[in-house]
């Protein structure tokens, strides 16, 4: 009976709080970054990949994109804390990673528990997606190879973990960061590291800024019933890991 | 003699001198000493090719061993006992000692599980090292073959009066080849107890 | 003795005979535990422990088992699968005694290069 | 009470005991063909997508082609993880869910019981557990498709550590399915040893026994010898698998980049000796009872005594014997030594004699004698030279030397599958067109029967003899792409298409079996009890035979293929018949 109980409870409050609010803000970062590395020049060990790029930019590794106005871009941002004992339905349409160009696009994204991630391979050449959970993670290795252009059948990941890393296991230069969350309030950093999280319930949360080089950043924030808060963030040059370049 | 009967169940045949049985389980004993040989090439070969591997008495507990190969020891001459008791029709003793095996099987697997618990306990697991895992095999299996033999002789316990009552000479050939199948058990852990524990 | 037509002093002199052969049993028992705390090197050790063992199997074998008054083809059968299990050691450590050495595949394993993302940070 | 008193008592039995839980060695001999057949068809449908992938790589499948494997595919597209499932349920299906038990489950549980007089197996309870402990393995083989990863994808020869770190439970399934089949078969092995060695009819000597009651009284010992170190081995593995012990984890294994931690110690090699000690054995299982049948058959329609008939049968003695000491030429290149190569070189040369005088003898059994060209016999003698061509070209890859070229290359698939497709299965074909009509009183359809044979043979010969080329030219197995990456494989990637265009008729040329098989039951033309005028035991019983297969005890008088002997009018002289002026 008991049971009963806690969930019609949880149902009410989803529903009477019906109206929500959204967070927006602008993720940024102060001081000089550490300047990006050609992946052309890794590109030639392939020569499908060089192919590919022989005519287009030089493209480069996307570690610090840092827009004129300090805007910093594939900023994760997630709900860490306040959602606790909530359900979320499982969201509709699924998730696309792409291999173009022998490169992972997007390489930083979100995902919900048990959504659907259909992994593609645009490219005429050999890929394999090696996905490597953490030491103590409960999700599941994959290793699955792409040999023509093709889609996997649809993935889906049963626990939550910032980050699930991808690799390729033929092209050592293609990194994919996968954030699996168990709730729908995610966004990740555009060009000019502005996001959007809408429909939040009302209530305290921490939010997290997570960042694949600078780490892990909560904050704390309050969602009125209805309207916008602004919540923004500012990366330092300290929080470049030291080892790296 | 109608054709539909299947002959020398209780009489042997003429030019093999067999029952059906004692070929069924002298056979079935054949593949079990494929199936623990290979075990035990399994463990040669891992001994061999390993670089370091503990001596058996110190990871494991000699003395508790020794009682279990004692038991089971017992066990075989109660089990001969109980057949001899048929053969002097005396039904009764043969159910006694029948219990009796019975007992020392489960006094054996009460050793065995004394033994797993206190390595569990010390959090010595198969995956510890590989002289463990083959130990954990080999007694693992062996100690299911025990358990088989165990039901087959609760079923005689239980049901064996009506078989005996209607057909004698087929009870007892069913309780030689326990028998035989349980000396085989013990046969292996004769095997199993120095290889394991001593050396 | 055979079962059908045997008579009962002939059974009783079996069970004395069987209590006989119980006492053989545990005395090897001992036997094997005392001798296996003697170091007599290595290879001594195993070879006296399986002599040993042996014994107390075929005693099993020989008396439990009624191999003593079992017809030929058993014997036969028992061979045969003696014949496979030895052949199954024997080739399977042949295999291993008999791997090569000084091969190009002794040579120290290439450093592993870890196949992080060498073109950045570190993970 | 004589048998027909005996056969209205199973008339009373209800239906689910008479034909579901049956204890009647041919009610089960038919569940376990029958079985067999429709497992035999899955494993052919797995290889007809395999052959799509290896001729059209990236190219999307039809779409109702696609529609069938459901998630597998997006689009009509499957990759290379999915390939593999293929490839190793497309062995063990064919191979442990197929051939073995319509070789030695169907034929030898209907016929072997017959042709020595006896009313049923010895053991007849255990038949009933060795079948269903048999469907359950196959349930559990079909089963690992439809969980999420999939069957087991490491070949079906599951070499770890490979098949170890698989992290799909398709491998653990695909363990357990091996167990239940590993102890069917053991159960079967030893109800066949007791009811040829007990159960033969009176004056049924030794040297009287029918050549195919010869061979699956070896193939049960084989079985019954060579199949438990491969159920301790899937302990060893289910062992590494699921309580992460070390048995075949070597120590220091890099896995994607990073050295394994684990207490390691093990040897992947303590696999493929335990594996292939069951793995050769259970070719001579497949093929000697095909053996079997076609010795029979060409006895009957060249209506004359096989020539030979003693050194056949201490050939498949040999045979069988030899059959353990030879497996490691399958593992020529895993570092072993000269001189354990060249032991298993002898061994191999050595095992090839008894099969060239087992295959002589039945060529020459052919010589001089007065040939029908039934059916069944169609598919005997075009058996002898496919088999005889599977035999020969395995001696180049019994060669040590000459295997470092050509292992695990298309030269060893067209190899044992010349001797398993053609051969194996063309024993089989025949024995079901031979023995039909005493399993059901009807014969098969002569035309249906041309009909299957002939585009059958053809493109059996399309499809293999062209993997020998790819195989010399350096192509090898288990590719999803047949070889379309690789520079050496150029020149002979035309062949993908042909082999797959065959494939794909010869599903075609099934047809005409399957209603053949099927329509027959109904539509045959009746027979009596002796339609191929044959002269072993079978056919003096009742088609198709009651409970207790005989009206009266039949006693055997002479020896097994009495043909067309001198003064005899009537061509042939059943076993059953005493001879005049000679001892019974």
């Amino acid at each position: 009976m008991r049971g009963l109980v806690a969930s019609v409870a949880v149902l009410m409050l989803l529903v009477v709080n019906s109206q929500a609010g959204t967070i927006k803000g602008r993720v940024s970062f102060e001081g000089t970054a550490p300047p990006e590395k050609s992946m052309t020049e890794a590109m030639k060990s392939d020569p499908n990949c060089a192919a590919l790029h022989s005519s287009g930019p030089e493209v480069m590794t996307e570690h610090y994109v840092v827009a004129e106005d300090g805007g910093l871009k594939w900023v994760f941002v997630s709900i860490t804390e306040g959602l606790d004992g909530k359900e979320f339905d499982k969201a509709a349409e699924p998730v696309v990673l792409d291999q173009e160009g022998c490169v992972y696009k997007p390489h930083v994204f979100g995902i919900q528990v048990g959504q659907d991630l259909i992994v593609r391979n645009s490219d005429a050449t050999l890929h394999n997606v090696h996905i490597i959970p953490g030491r103590d993670s409960k999700n599941r290795e994959m290793n699955k190879g792409m040999p023509f252009k093709m889609d996997l059948p649809p993935i889906q990941f049963e626990h939550p973990e910032i980050p699930l890393r991808f690799k390729c296991d033929v092209h050592r230069w293609m990194f994919a960061y996968c954030n699996v969350v168990e709730h729908p309030f995610f966004a990740t950093t555009n060009e000019t590291g502005g996001f959007e999280i809408k429909d939040v319930p009302a209530g305290d949360y921490t939010l997290s800024f997570w960042h694949k080089k600078m780490k892990d950043h909560p904050v704390k924030v309050t969602v009125p019933a209805e309207g916008e808060v602004e919540a923004n963030f500012t990366y330092t040059e300290e929080m470049i890991p030291r080892r790296g370049r | 003699m109608s054709t539909a009967e299947i002959q020398y169940i209780e009489t042997p045949r003429p030019d093999t001198g067999l029952t059906n049985g004692k070929i069924g389980i002298w056979l079935f004993l054949a593949s079990e000493v494929m199936l623990f040989g290979a075990l035990f090439s399994a463990y040669v070969l891992l001994r061999v090719g390993a670089e370091t591997w503990p001596a058996g008495r110190e990871v494991l507990n000699v003395w508790l061993a020794l009682l279990n190969t004692v038991v089971l020891i017992s066990s075989s001459v109660t089990m001969v006992f109980a057949w001899a008791a048929l053969l002097k029709n005396d039904f009764g003793g043969h159910k006694k000692y029948l219990a009796l095996t019975l007992l020392c099987g489960l006094i054996f697997l009460g050793i065995k599980a004394i033994e797993y618990s206190g390595k569990f306990s010390h959090d010595l697991f198969p995956s510890t090292n590989n002289f463990l895992a083959i130990y954990f095999v080999l007694t693992g299996l062996h100690g299911i073959h025990v358990v088989g033999g165990m039901i087959v002789m609760l079923y005689f316990l239980l049901f064996g009066r009506k078989n005996w009552e209607q057909r004698p000479t087929m009870y007892t050939n069913r309780i030689e080849n326990t028998g035989l199948y349980w000396h085989f058990v013990d046969l292996v852990w004769i095997f199993l107890f120095p290889v394991l524990y001593l050396l | 003795m055979d079962p059908q037509t045997a008579t009962i002093e002939e059974i009783n002199r079996h069970v004395k005979l069987y209590l006989g052969v119980f006492a053989a049993l545990l005395v090897l028992t001992a036997v094997t535990v005392g001798v296996a705390y003697i170091d007599l090197g290595h290879g001594a050790n195993i070879g006296l422990a399986l002599v040993i063992a042996t014994l107390k199997a075929s005693l099993v074998g020989f008396f439990f088992m009624h191999l003593k008054w079992e017809r030929r083809s058993v014997y036969g059968l028992i061979l045969l699968t003696f014949f496979f299990f030895a052949g199954m050691i024997g080739l399977i450590l042949g295999g291993y005694w008999d791997t090569p050495t000084g091969t190009v595949h002794d040579r120290v394993a290439i450093e592993i290069h870890t196949t992080h993302d060498d073109t950045g940070g570190s993970e | 009470m004589v048998a027909s008193e005996h056969s209205n008592l199973s008339h009373s039995l209800p239906f689910w005991k008479r034909y579901v839980f049956s204890t009647d060695h041919k009610v089960i001999g038919i569940q376990y063909a029958l079985t067999a057949l429709v497992f035999l068809f899955i494993g052919f449908l797995l290889m007809m997508y395999m052959r799509w992938s290896i001729a059209f790589p990236g190219r999307p499948l039809p779409e109702w082609a696609a529609a069938l494997l459901g998630s597998n595919s997006t689009s009509g597209i499957f990759g290379p993880e999915f390939y593999n499932q293929l490839g190793a349920m497309h062995g063990t299906i064919m191979i442990f869910l197929g051939v073995v038990p319509l070789a030695v489950g169907g034929f030898g549980n209907y016929v072997v019981p017959l042709q020595i007089g006896a009313p049923d197996m010895a053991f007849p309870k255990l038949n009933m557990v060795s079948y269903w402990s048999f469907l359950t393995g196959g349930v559990l083989m079909l089963f690992s498709f439809f969980i999420e990863g999939g069957a087991a994808k490491s070949g079906w020869t599951a070499y770890p550590p490979l098949a170890v770190l698989d992290a799909d439970a398709g491998q653990t399934i695909w363990l357990i399915g091996m167990v239940f089949l590993i102890t069917s078969s053991l159960l079967g092995a030893i109800n066949f040893i007791v009811t040829i060695i007990q159960l033969r009819a009176p004056g049924l000597h030794w040297m009287r026994l029918p050549f195919f009651v010869w061979a699956q009284l070896v193939t049960a010992f084989i079985l019954l010898l060579a199949f438990p170190p491969l159920e301790a081995a899937g302990i060893l593995q289910l062992m590494d698998r699921l309580a992460d012990t070390n048995f075949f984890m070597p120590s220091g294994l890099v896995v994607s980049g990073e050295i394994r931690e684990a207490a390691g110690g093990g040897s992947p090699l303590l696999w493929q000796h335990l594996f292939w000690f069951l793995g050769h054995p259970e070719v001579y299982v497949l093929i000697l009872p095909a053996l079997g049948i076609v010795a029979e058959i060409i006895a009957n329609n060249s209506r004359k005594p096989l020539w030979g008939y003693r050194s056949m049968v201490y050939s498949t003695l040999f045979l069988g014997f030899m059959s353990f000491v030879v497996w490691a030429h399958h593992m020529y290149l895993t570092g072993m030594g000269t001189v354990m190569n060249a032991f298993f070189q002898a061994t191999t040369m050595i095992i090839s004699i008894p099969s060239v005088i087992i295959l002589s003898a039945l060529i020459i059994s052919l010589w001089g004698g007065s040939i029908r060209f039934t059916v069944p016999m169609l598919f005997a003698v075009a058996f002898l030279p496919m088999f005889g061509i599977g035999g020969l070209t395995g001696l180049p890859l019994g060669i040590s030397t000459a295997d470092i070229h050509l292992h695990d290359t298309y030269y060893v698939i067209g190899h044992f599958h010349y001797v398993v497709a053609p051969g194996v299965i063309f024993g089989l074909f025949g024995g079901i067109y031979y023995w039909f009509p005493k399993a059901t009183g009807r014969r098969m359809s002569t035309i249906l029967g041309h009909l299957h044979f002939w585009p059958t043979l053809i493109c059996m010969n399309v499809i293999f003899m062209p993997m020998f080329i790819q195989g010399l030219a350096g192509v090898s197995r288990r590719l999803y792409d047949g070889g379309s990456a690789y520079a050496h494989a150029q020149p002979v990637l035309h062949w993908n298409g042909v082999i797959s265009m065959a494939v794909w008729t010869m599903a075609i040329a099934q047809l005409p079996f399957v209603i053949n098989l099927f329509g027959s039951l109904l539509f045959g033309r009746k027979v009596d009890d002796n339609p191929w005028e044959s002269t072993t035991l079978e056919w003096t019983a009742p088609s198709p035979p009651p409970h207790g297969n005989f009206l009266e005890l039949p006693s055997a008088y002479c020896g097994p293929y009495e043909y067309s002997q001198p003064g005899d009018e009537s061509g042939f002289h059943p076993q059953d018949q005493p001879v005049e002026g000679s001892s019974a």
